[in-house]
């Protein structure tokens, strides 16, 4: 029954969708917004498992003084501190707990967008480390990665005004609008086949690894 | 050795021109610019090695961006869709009629979502299988049906305008010779093989190209970094 | 050959000191690297140049969002320098909510360089109003029924500047700075039915889909991304109306440089690649 | 004042408030009104709507150039009064009248041209439509046969499959597993792996799931840990329960520690930072970065790489793929990454079903060449070939 219950949910809840996808006459109609609807619910009540991970592997750090506990103290008065700041800019601004001026409006502003824009800006240092080491021209296929990549780069900027790169430019462009969407396609739909056999596996209860 | 010491020697080299940069502009005057810049420069200095400041952004970051989503879910799941529905604007009351269906609506992903809290208990940590089932039936649904909509037909039928010129004809042979590589139940080996062997050259032909075209929006995320430490906060650029 | 193979296994720190280096050094000088004017954005910049001094005003939408603001920006602080230090007139408007914050951060940002510059005498902000397409539409007849203030509450007609405007036949010139296909909306209704001129502010990945409307004329010009921002940077720059700092050109500097060093890794690493296995294969047949 | 605004915009839209000035003598000149109105329910909808279709004014866009709105108006008898609906720019030709109160009843419909003056024309004719609620969407025909060819041929595959023994291709990722935590327990390092930023409603995360199964049986076998940060609780909770399960077959439940399977953060870039910090201060041997990841996959497998682990990548992102295959040592690209848990498994219903997606493969090869052949003939123009093609590719815009 442990496993029958949750089987048969994932096949009604499934198909459920897939009906509403056919019909548009009510109730179908409905179907599909409502129950996404409910899994914001249900991830909403996840949560609580996830402050729980948080917090119960934090404390333990601080409790025990492991090794760099102290920073584990850090984390954990943000986390709070953040979270007190952000019920109160919603109440205060009426459920719209972003709204220009609110202290989360701050918090937001100057951490994390500097911090996720950083992050992301490493991506300037880490593309450049990464072509140095893959873009060795030792088997043919490397090499074809290595000859796309420096044709496409060069086509991007012109470093010179010249026919020449007049040529890469355009010839770059057309790279990226034929071949390389090519291959786009052909994965893109292998992995929609993937996907389809994939949840055909789950609604029919054959794949359950995740309900172990 | 000597290597390290070059490249001590450049890090500090970089700290020196920010140094005179800071001597030489106006600073900002805004204390939350100078937060913003401190944990810039921490997040930078990992790229060195891992170190104090490192791991004090890193720690604050999580901890800001858990506080700050909890609380964003606290807000979009519990208060917008189940208390105020319930309890303040009650949709479930229409023309002064109780309605059932409105209201097992807000009750029953309330419940789902109490089984989650099952899991502290040995008993019946069965239970939360149930709104994990749930949520994966939902997706697996939208998985098969409009998944099929927006890649298999739109891939398939762009793949489909033909004409007569080379641009197509590569097209189609992309497609195909890419959709042979994923071939599973077959040896790749005799035409197979070298089909699939097609396929596989395009599929690296499309990564570098998409790798060099990356470069360019990669690069501009640093220059907005460095815009926004030599403008906004030592204030050195005009 | 010792050395090659040391290079072959570079620590990439190295790499990130070479990639920093190369970002930051066209900010403190800018290097100006040559840079060819194309004829869509000397054609950007010739009409605008053809606006008369104190006269017709020029429409600049900020259709744009913060995530292609870099790209464009450049653009609306350009078009800003140009015409309030050649006493050019300039209405600025968003039909995107978001457009308003970018189009009031350009003023900020401008505005001190020109402090005798005055809203509603040498330009106004009229905000942001919903619904695209009809926004387009009024504009033609009056730009009161979309936006009967300025974005600060001011009814237009307290405004000196906008006493005699009321649609596209007083309005010298459009340019729609977008990132998306909110062009086009400008291309069907104020081009196709009310013949008004407009020229396009794009980024470069929309750019080649652009072009056909260059062939047809229905664009007077274009700006591609950054490169084109930098061109129109360069002309502005060539006639001396403005000395500021030119954002786009040192991005362009910073992109060409780090392209070129990561060009230069890859040649590098290859070279390193193949000399070291020479050196081996060398080695391997002088011991047999 | 903005709600002002607002309003003063609202009340701009609705004809009423425009002067028509009929009462004056000057000339007014009215526009042609809108000709062969035909009002008719809107197709594939739960009822409601009624569309309403006319050709425009002969003095829109020619003429006397002067018409800039069509003005709708609906009535619930042929004689009576008739109220506004709705408004569109000048050139379109249709209104969706989605405020119809009762299908299956009769609404009446005449359309008005507008002059930029907001001057209306005469009224044009009248035209009846119901509106109705349909029970198949009549535009999703295509997807639905394709989708039942393609579960025929899971269904028929996997009972064909039943007891037999199936070949499936090798994929070179997965032979790695093995290796990568062999070699881990070797250099007695942990194992991390990461599951990305998918959630548990992503497909690519239950396929990184699984995998996650067997990568946990290795360590459990090598009694290696497994350390999993998580981005959704929700697969944090499922991951415990899979990893759990996993040690339990290797006969070593009591080794398995549920606080080395975490949750993070669920913001991107918290996320991204995290794991790196993980990387550098755990030192894995073997990382595994399988799900779903946007920009921080480069991110991770560069400094996974800079701890000197062995990478085994998988999504099903094509953007991220290209970094993936040039910073991690191996890379499941797309389908491979879902063809894996079959392929794990080695479960002949499994297989079966991998057998099932290559027929529905060749299906769409078949489609693609044959859509190459007719268009090949169609552009030498031969009529009926032209015809052939265009149908083919309308099946598949249409649906």
């Amino acid at each position: 029954m442990r496993r029958q219950i949750p089987l048969l949910l994932t096949f009604l809840t499934g198909v459920a969708i897939i009906i509403s996808f056919f019909i548009p006459h009510k109730p179908f109609n409905e179907v599909q917004d409502m129950l996404l609807d409910w899994t914001i619910i249900i991830a909403g009540f996840a949560m609580l498992l996830g402050i729980y991970s948080l917090l119960n592997k934090h404390i333990t750090h601080i409790k025990r003084k492991d090794a760099g506990w102290g920073y584990s103290i850090i984390l954990t008065s943000f986390f709070i501190g953040v979270f007190i700041v952000g019920i109160i800019s919603a109440v205060r601004y009426k459920g719209y707990s972003l709204s220009p001026g609110s202290s989360l409006y701050y918090v937001y502003d100057y951490m994390v967008i500097p911090l996720s824009a950083t992050m992301f800006s490493l991506l300037a240092f880490f593309i450049a480390s990464a072509a140095y080491r893959a873009f060795r021209a030792n088997k043919l296929n490397a090499t074809l990665l290595l000859v796309a990549a420096v044709i496409v780069m060069l086509g991007r900027v012109p470093v010179v005004e010249n026919a020449f790169f007049r040529f890469l430019t355009r010839f770059s462009d057309w790279f990226m609008f034929i071949p390389q969407m090519a291959a786009k396609r052909g994965i893109q739909i292998g992995v929609a086949l993937g996907m389809f056999a994939m949840s055909l596996r789950i609604i029919l209860g054959i794949e359950r690894t995740y309900l172990q | 050795m000597k290597e390290r010491k070059g490249l001590i020697f450049g890090s500090v080299i970089l700290i020196v021109v920010f140094i005179i940069m800071f001597i030489k502009g106006e600073p900002s005057k805004n204390i939350m610019v100078w937060i913003a810049a401190i944990l810039t420069l921490s997040i930078y200095s990992f790229l060195y090695k891992d170190n104090v400041f490192y791991k004090f952004a890193e720690h604050l970051f999580v901890g800001v961006s858990v506080g700050y989503s909890v609380s964003v879910v606290w807000q979009n799941a519990f208060i917008r869709r189940v208390f105020d529905p319930l309890f303040i604007t009650r949709t479930y009351i229409v023309d002064g009629k109780f309605s059932l269906y409105l209201f097992l609506a807000i009750v029953i992903p309330t419940l789902l979502g109490m089984l989650m809290v099952s899991i502290f208990t040995k008993k019946h940590g069965w239970l939360i299988r149930i709104p994990i089932a749930f949520v994966v039936g939902s997706y697996a649904g939208m998985g098969i049906a409009p998944s099929f909509q927006a890649y298999i037909f739109e891939q398939t039928q762009s793949t489909l305008y033909v004409t007569l010129s080379i641009s197509s004809f590569i097209m189609i042979v992309g497609v195909i010779t890419t959709l042979v590589y994923f071939f599973f139940s077959k040896e790749h080996k005799g035409f197979l093989g070298k089909t699939a062997g097609v396929g596989i050259w395009f599929i690296m032909v499309a990564f570098g190209a998409s790798f060099g075209y990356t470069v360019m929006a990669r690069i501009s995320l640093l220059i907005g970094r460095m815009n926004f430490l030599l403008h906004d906060w030592l204030g050195v650029i005009k | 050959m010792r050395f090659w193979e040391k290079v072959m296994k570079l620590d990439r720190r190295w790499i990130f000191l070479l990639i920093a280096l190369a970002v930051l050094i066209p900010f403190l000088k800018p290097l100006r690297l040559p840079l060819t004017v194309t004829k869509p954005a000397r054609d950007v910049f010739d009409a605008i140049e053809n606006i008369a001094p104190e006269g017709a005003p020029l429409l600049i939408a900020t259709d744009y969002a913060p995530s292609t603001a870099p790209e464009l920006d450049p653009m609306l602080y350009a078009m800003l320098r140009h015409c309030l230090s050649t006493k050019r007139r300039v209405m600025l408007l968003a039909l995107y909510p978001q457009g308003a914050g970018m189009a009031q951060a350009g003023l900020d940002f401008i505005l001190p360089e020109f402090p005798d510059a005055k809203s509603g005498v040498d330009y106004v902000f009229l905000g942001y109003q919903p619904g695209i397409q009809a926004i387009v539409m009024y504009l033609g007849e009056d730009v009161r029924l979309a936006f009967p203030t300025d974005a600060y509450g001011i009814p237009l007609d307290s405004l000196p500047m906008m006493k005699n405007i009321r649609n596209y036949d007083d309005i010298a010139l459009i340019v729609d700075l977008a990132g998306s296909s909110i062009t086009l909306t400008w291309v069907t209704y104020a081009v196709a039915r009310y013949g008004e001129h407009l020229a396009a502010g794009v980024t470069a990945v929309s750019a080649a889909q652009y072009y056909p409307y260059l062939d047809t004329g229905q664009f007077v010009g274009m700006l591609g991304g950054l490169k084109g921002a930098a061109e129109y940077e360069k002309l502005i720059q060539e006639k001396g109306y403005t000395k500021a700092r030119e954002i786009a050109t040192i991005g362009m500097d910073a992109q060409s440089i780090a392209h070129l060093v990561i060009l230069f890794l890859i040649i590098i690493g290859n070279v390193a690649f193949f000399a070291s296995k020479s050196h081996k294969k060398k080695r391997s047949t002088a011991g047999s | 004042m903005n709600i002002l605004l607002v309003f003063l915009f609202l009340i701009q839209q609705t004809p009423d408030s425009l002067p028509v000035d009929t009462a004056q003598v000057t000339e007014i000149v009215r526009p042609a009104p809108p000709t062969n109105v035909i009002a008719k329910d809107t197709p594939n909808d739960a009822g409601g709507s009624i569309s309403v279709e006319w050709d425009i004014s002969a003095d829109d866009g020619k003429g006397l150039k002067n018409v800039n709105l069509y003005n709708v108006y609906k009535s619930k008898t042929e004689e009576g009064k008739f109220d506004y609906v709705g408004t569109v720019g000048a050139a379109r030709t249709s209104y969706d009248d989605q405020s119809v109160e009762k299908d299956n009843k009769g609404y009446y419909y005449i359309v008005k041209a507008q002059t930029k003056e907001g001057v209306e024309s005469e009224p044009s004719n009248i035209s009846s439509g119901k509106s109705q609620a349909q029970w198949f969407h009549h535009g999703r025909w295509a997807y639905l046969i394709l989708g039942v060819i393609f579960t025929l041929f899971f269904v028929l595959y996997i009972r064909m499959a039943k007891g037999k023994k199936l070949f499936i291709r090798k994929i070179a990722g997965l032979d790695a597993v093995e290796d990568a935590v062999g070699r881990s327990t070797e250099m007695g390092r942990p194992v991390l792996f990461v599951p990305g930023i998918g959630l548990l409603s992503d497909i690519a995360t239950i396929a990184a799931l699984t995998i996650l199964g067997k990568v946990a049986k290795k360590t459990a076998e090598y009694e290696t840990r497994v350390i999993m940060p998580n981005y959704d609780p929700l697969v944090m909770s499922a991951a415990q329960e899979v990893v759990k399960q996993s040690y339990t077959e290797a006969g070593r439940p009591d080794s398995f520690n549920e606080k080395d399977i975490f949750y993070l953060t669920q913001d991107q870039f918290g996320y991204a930072a995290g794991v790196d910090g993980i990387m550098l201060r755990e030192k894995p041997g073997a990382i595994f970065l399988q799900g779903i990841f946007y920009a921080e996959a480069l991110i991770l497998a560069e400094t996974g790489h800079s701890v000197g682990a062995i990478q085994i990548a998988g999504t099903d992102r094509v953007t991220q793929l290209p970094f993936f295959i040039s910073a991690c040592d191996y890379t499941l690209i797309g389908e491979e990454m879902f063809a894996a848990s079959s392929y794990l498994s080695r479960d002949p219903i499994m297989m079966g079903s991998i057998k099932g997606e290559d027929a529905s493969k060749l299906v769409l090869i078949i489609v693609i060449m044959v859509g190459t052949v007719l268009g090949i003939l169609g552009g030498l123009h031969l009529g009926l070939f032209e015809n052939w093609f265009s149908n083919l590719i309308n099946w598949f815009a249409r649906g």
